[in-house]
């Protein structure tokens, strides 16, 4: 069964729909690539389904419990772990203490287990420095220093969103890399990129949004050579 | 490394701390210390008042010998700075009696430390009888401006002898406008405790001092209940804009009647001050029916080049040169005695009456119990009553506006 | 510089501080006392500031906290040590209520509705006269410790140590990763599994019942309650000066910058009798300009610098 | 940054709901004025005149915070310092304030000139209350100044006029005060047209949107702020002329209408202009309404602030429904 699905879900803004009625689910230990052009709704769903945003119709359900009308942190406490498009460093903590309060808050951990695993998972990261300030970090840094945030928390499902962007290529290969070691040891990943070299690479399944709406589904390959999805999106990109 | 800076600043602290501790000097002079609000008008020249009396004794030889030193500090109108002020005139100035005196509410914070040192005081503000009720049993103080229930007596006293004097002049019927603060309230009170013949209706109004300025509803008010007396207590930025706004919806009731602490320096210039009555312990008008208050006028002008436009002004000189008389009486600063003076000490005053010690509610030293009734005449204050020191007869029935 | 050097001086000083009944006069004592208490405020508003809320109501709390002690001693003949705890915990119980609506705003928003409250708390206090007295306030018949010095100083000293206490408790607890999380980004603080609203309420009440405390401290030590006096904006804004002045967002800079700008305002007014608040706004004015950091942030740089 | 995104947010939010807010403003004014106009029209009358008063004082704070994004809490003092300036005007050389408004707009054109390069430019990147503070500071300054000059004596000019009033019926009320209903309809529409036709002003909407955006498309940001702080310095400072021909001045007499204005601003929303205008009519005759129920009038103040808190907390509900 899934371990993570949508059903009917629907965001309005005011007037504007940035989601309708997008049914979808997450397989346990997959990596579904979330892709559409843009103002498609792929952060929105993200936001929708880390409870940023409260959905205007339909209903979430994780691990088989409805989840539609939980607050974003007892989400995360329950296992959906999520970077964010913008780098959002929080600038008046240390790289270090960036990490923690993922383990201080989404495990309740005390400050000095919560410490010990953040220096791990930032060792698993490949960060170094750990008492820098963020003003200090590379964009790559900052990037793995929001997936090891959420990752301390030992999440269940992750979204990555956009983790990619502003990378070079080699970056890309090196993150390509870490989330396939995140996969292998069970976690389920899903990655909203531009990027469709990451796409291809990584993902076991993809959906496709357009103007809200979930246009297709399947392997890449697939969804690639479907025509509504050339025209609506592959036109647009490159 | 923050706590390592910390403790170079805290030590750098503790030194300045220990130095603005240092000893005062052994002092030769009398000291006087006074503590008075000097960023508020009444401050400012009630201070500069007693620089003048405390001129005057020294150019007379000064006291018991000994020349008379005056610290003024401010409390800048906050308690904590009142109280903080008393201390520093207590242990660092070393001074032998407090004076001064403004607001009550300051007050209030400052009768835990006198009550402390138990020092000679000398007070010439905060009227509120809440201030009595605290200095219960303190024979060390003595309060010389009247408390609120005073006024209101002398008021009304005030009245019922003109209405004796001039039958013609009604005032069965008030109306008292006053500014919602403590000073309005407590007016209006021991308005409606005192004078229980008379019919007083109240309302109360937000003065422009905080804020307020619009009195057009109420003075609406006011015209409808066509009182024979109509009173506003406020303060003297409402004292202009309330005449402007009552000739503006044509109120002219037979008595205008106004209390601030202190009126505008430049009301009596406008057109519409005249024949407005008003309550004072002092007018520059006394100047011509009492010599003291000539004296003080003259030298307080030329000593500083401004009028004084405030009775604190004239209370600042009564403080020092009361208390003066009373050294001279005892003859030395031992407490008890100078007390036993200071009860004995008559002073004739600029403010006409002569100050002597009596008890009043609760305290054993109360000084003056009346305030005046004055009238602007001519851009001039005039003291109707008390008849003694009257300058002029009362001008009835106030001018109806389009009669001017 | 080590651990232990730094306690050890930091004791030091708090057994000089302690001791300064024994070699200070009254009036350094007083001194002392009104800058505590001022320090203290100023550490409320520094320690609700560190989620990135702005609060303009301390003197509302500060008020609330007054009349709660003044009363409850009046009414009710409790002890008076007693009414400044129960002045804590009534002005904490009405920001734990408040805040359940207050916290829903944020910035200018928050900011303003605390000033508004602080005015509503005044109107109310001053429109029910038959408990508060009204406008000409209530007395008590004498003050705390019969207005001794020593116990008065030790009594805002230990206020003050609670004070600092609690802001480094702010400072090192769990508390601080999450208000810092929600300062710099409430989404992502959410996000990590941070109960915003729980925290704020938590950072809101707790400032609101230290503010009250010092309240009912402040109306013990100085006899009495009025809504002019226990109300006064200066307790609003002398603190924020101060914590701006000293530094903001740790625990020394409203420590220090309370005791700069309380002795400079007081030996300022021996040189300057007439008008010396106008060096007090060009001294607020210029540490905002020159020293962003306030005092504290400015030599903790250098000491930086140098090691 | 963050600041610049905070605008952006915060004008969306107004434009999203400024219709439905126009027309609920709208009804309750009419509301208000129909019932009053026959019940007590002198609340009508004077509560306009009041709100045009708090209006015309808070537009220039609305135009900094819109464009500059900060809070100028020494407002009320810039507006305390142009009625002594007039006052002193008048005194010396018997200039009608009337007429010292217009030498005021120059100095404190110019005085903005100074007080912006020499502060406010220093403080626009920091964070919000280091900008509060500083204009606080500020103000204190400029009061206690006016204090040392002019001691804290209240001050009042004669002027026969002010007290000019005429009768309809068996009503007579003041006219007077109606210049200040001109004058805030005069400022407001002045600086929508300025906003919309002149360069600066078209600059200045651009930067209030989005100072990074604007810099990027070639607009001199700082140059624009320079100008737009400049111009609402130098409003509230002749504003200052009017006040005191009708209140006595102290040094202490801008304070209240920083609050006033600061509320306005606020519920009106950031950098909306007109709003003040609708925000201040409800508060103006609502204050009234209450003044002139007998013995009620204590309870202005509540009324005051119960609106206040009320209209942020549904702008908060707004915003986070978005």
């Amino acid at each position: 069964m899934a371990l993570l699905k949508t059903e009917t879900l629907t965001k309005n803004f005011g007037g504007l729909t940035a989601l309708s009625e997008v049914t979808i689910e997450f397989r346990p230990g997959e990596i579904l690539g979330i892709i559409g052009p843009n103002g498609a709704g792929k952060s929105t769903l993200v936001n929708v389904l880390a409870g940023v945003f409260y959905p205007t119709a339909g209903r979430i359900w994780f691990e088989g419990r409805d989840i539609t009308n939980q607050p974003p942190h007892q989400r995360f406490r329950l296992g959906i772990g999520r970077t964010f498009q913008l780098m959002r460093p929080l600038h008046h903590l240390s790289l270090i203490e960036n990490i923690m309060v993922g383990a201080l808050f989404g495990r309740g951990l005390t400050q000095k287990n919560a410490r010990r695993e953040a220096s791990l998972m930032a060792a698993f990261m490949g960060l170094t420095g750990l008492d820098r300030d963020m003003t200090k970090l590379t964009a790559l840094e900052i990037k793995k220093m929001e997936v090891a945030r959420a990752l301390v928390a030992r999440p269940k499902v992750l979204f990555l969103d956009e983790v990619m962007a502003g990378l070079n290529a080699d970056e890309i290969t090196e993150m390509i890399g870490l989330v396939r070691k995140l996969q292998s040891q069970g976690l389920t990943i899903g990655v909203i990129e531009h990027v469709m070299r990451v796409i291809k690479e990584l993902t076991d399944r993809v959906v496709v949004l357009d103007w809200g709406q979930v246009l297709a589904e399947g392997p890449y390959e697939e969804v690639s050579n479907d025509p509504r999805v050339i025209s609506a999106y592959l036109g647009e990109d490159e | 490394m923050k706590k390592g800076a910390f403790i170079t600043i805290l030590a750098a602290v503790l030194a300045l701390v220990l130095w603005s501790v240092g000893p005062a000097a052994a002092a030769e002079p009398i000291k006087l210390g006074a503590v008075l609000p000097l960023g508020d008008i009444t401050g400012d020249q009630a201070s500069k008042a007693m620089k003048l009396a405390v001129k005057e004794i020294n150019q007379a030889g000064g006291l018991l010998g000994r020349p008379v030193e005056l610290i003024v500090v401010d409390d800048e109108m906050k308690p904590e700075k009142g109280a903080a002020a008393l201390e520093k005139l207590a242990t660092v100035d070393k001074a032998d009696v407090f004076i001064g005196g403004m607001a009550s509410g300051v007050h209030m914070g400052q009768i835990p430390i006198l009550k402390k040192y138990q020092k000679v005081t000398v007070w010439i503000g905060a009227a509120s009888s809440k201030c009595e009720e605290a200095l219960e049993g303190a024979d060390w103080y003595f309060h010389l401006h009247p408390w609120d229930y005073q006024q209101g007596a002398s008021y009304l006293e005030g009245w019922t002898a003109i209405n004796q004097k001039y039958p013609q002049i009604k005032m069965d019927k008030w109306f008292m406008a006053y500014e919602e603060g403590a000073f309005g309230t407590a007016s209006f009170k021991g308005q409606q405790a005192l004078f229980k013949d008379y019919v007083t209706e109240g309302e109360s109004f937000k003065s422009a001092a905080v804020g307020g300025g619009d009195y057009r509803p109420l003075l609406r008010h006011a015209k409808e209940a066509k009182p024979d007396v109509f009173i506003w207590v406020g303060y003297g930025a409402d004292a202009l804009p309330i005449m402007e706004q009552a000739k503006e919806i044509g109120f002219a009731p037979p008595i205008f009647l106004g209390s601030p602490p202190g009126w505008p320096p430049d009301f009596g210039k406008s057109p519409l001050a005249e024949g407005v009555y008003a309550y004072g312990m002092w007018a520059p008008s006394i100047k011509e029916v009492s010599p003291v208050s000539k004296h003080f006028w003259d030298a307080y002008l030329k000593e500083f080049n401004e009028e004084p436009v405030t009775y604190f002004c004239a209370l600042g000189y009564i403080n020092v040169m009361f208390l003066a008389e009373g050294i001279k009486k005892a003859g030395t600063l031992d407490a008890a005695a100078l007390v036993k003076a200071l009860e004995q000490t008559e002073y004739v005053s600029p403010v006409g009456e002569t100050l002597k010690i009596a008890p009043s509610k609760v305290i054993k030293h109360q000084g003056f119990t009346k305030q005046k009734i004055l009238q602007w005449q001519k851009g001039a204050q005039q003291v109707i009553w008390p008849f003694e020191f009257a300058t002029a007869e009362p001008m009835y029935p106030f001018p109806a506006w389009d009669k001017r | 510089m080590n651990k232990a050097v730094k306690s050890l001086i930091l004791l030091a000083v708090l057994v000089l501080l302690a001791a300064l009944p024994f070699y200070a006069g009254a009036y350094p004592l007083s001194l002392a006392n009104t800058i505590m208490i001022f320090m203290v405020l100023a550490l409320s508003w520094d320690m609700l500031l560190r989620s990135g809320q702005l609060s303009f109501g301390i003197a509302g709390f500060f008020g609330v906290g007054g009349y709660a002690a003044v009363l409850s001693q009046v009414f009710g003949g409790i002890n008076p040590l007693l009414t400044i705890l129960l002045a804590a915990l009534t002005a904490g119980l009405m920001a734990l209520i408040l805040g359940l609506v207050v916290l829903q705003l944020r910035g200018l928003y928050f900011a303003i509705v605390t000033l508004a409250l602080a005015e509503i708390f005044r109107v109310i206090v001053t429109n029910i006269p038959d408990l508060t007295g009204g406008h000409e306030g209530t007395i008590l018949k004498s003050a705390i410790f019969a207005g001794h010095t020593y116990k008065t100083y030790w009594l805002v000293l230990a206020i003050a140590v609670g004070g600092i206490v609690a802001s480094e408790v702010f400072q090192r607890s769990r508390l601080y990763f999450a208000l810092t999380s929600i300062r710099n980004d409430e989404l992502v603080a959410k996000s990590s599994g941070i109960n915003v609203f729980k925290y704020l309420v938590i950072a809101f009440s707790i400032t609101a019942a230290i503010q009250g405390l010092v309240g009912g401290a402040y109306a013990q030590i100085y006899g009495f309650v009025s809504p002019e006096g226990s109300f006064s904006v200066n307790f609003t804004l002398l603190p924020l000066a101060m914590a701006v002045f000293g530094g903001m967002s740790r625990t020394w800079g409203p420590v220090v910058g309370a005791v700069l700008l309380g002795l400079a305002s007081e030996i300022l007014k021996l040189y300057i009798p007439y008008g010396h608040l106008i060096v007090y706004g060009v001294i607020i004015v210029a540490a905002i300009l020159f020293l962003p950091e306030g005092v504290v942030g400015l030599i903790s740089k250098h000491v930086l610098r140098r090691s | 940054m963050r600041g610049a995104e905070k605008k952006r947010s915060g004008d969306l939010m107004t434009v999203q709901w400024l219709n439905k807010r126009r027309l609920a403003l709208a009804a309750l004014y009419l509301g208000l004025a129909v019932i009053l106009a026959w019940w007590r029209p002198y609340v009508l009358v004077e509560g306009v005149q009041r709100s045009c008063l708090y209006a015309m004082i808070a537009l220039p704070m609305a135009l900094i915070l819109g464009v500059l994004g900060i809070i100028n809490l020494a407002h009320g003092e810039f507006m305390m310092l142009g009625a002594y300036l007039a006052y002193w005007f008048n005194v010396r050389a018997g200039l009608d304030p009337l007429l010292a408004a217009l030498p005021l707009l120059l100095v404190f054109f110019i005085l903005g000139l100074a007080t912006y390069v020499s502060t406010i430019k220093h403080v626009l990147a920091a964070e919000e209350l280091i900008q509060l503070l500083l204009t606080f500071g500020l103000g204190l300054v400029i009061s206690q100044m006016v204090n040392l000059i002019w001691t804290s004596q209240p001050r009042k000019v004669q002027l026969d006029y002010v007290s000019a009033s005429a009768a309809v019926g068996g009503f007579s009320f003041g006219t007077f005060e109606f210049i200040y209903v001109g004058a805030a309809v005069l400022v407001l529409i002045g600086l929508l047209l300025f906003m919309k036709y002149t360069r600066t002003g078209q600059a200045a909407t651009a930067v209030g949107q989005n100072p990074r955006g604007a810099a990027l498309v070639g607009i001199d940001v700082d140059r624009t702020y320079l100008m737009v702080f400049s111009i609402s310095v130098a409003l509230v400072g002749a504003m200052g002329a009017l006040f005191m021909t009708r209140h006595s001045i102290f040094p202490a007499v801008g304070g209240s209408f920083t609050l006033k204005s600061f509320c306005l601003v606020a519920m009106a929303g950031m950098g909306n202009l007109s709003g003040i205008l609708w925000c201040s009519l409800i508060l103006g005759l609502a204050e009234n309404l209450v003044l002139s129920i007998r013995g009620y009038s204590g309870w202005a103040d509540i009324i005051f602030f119960a609106l206040i808190g009320l209209v942020i907390i549904i702008r908060s509900r707004q915003r986070q429904s978005t």
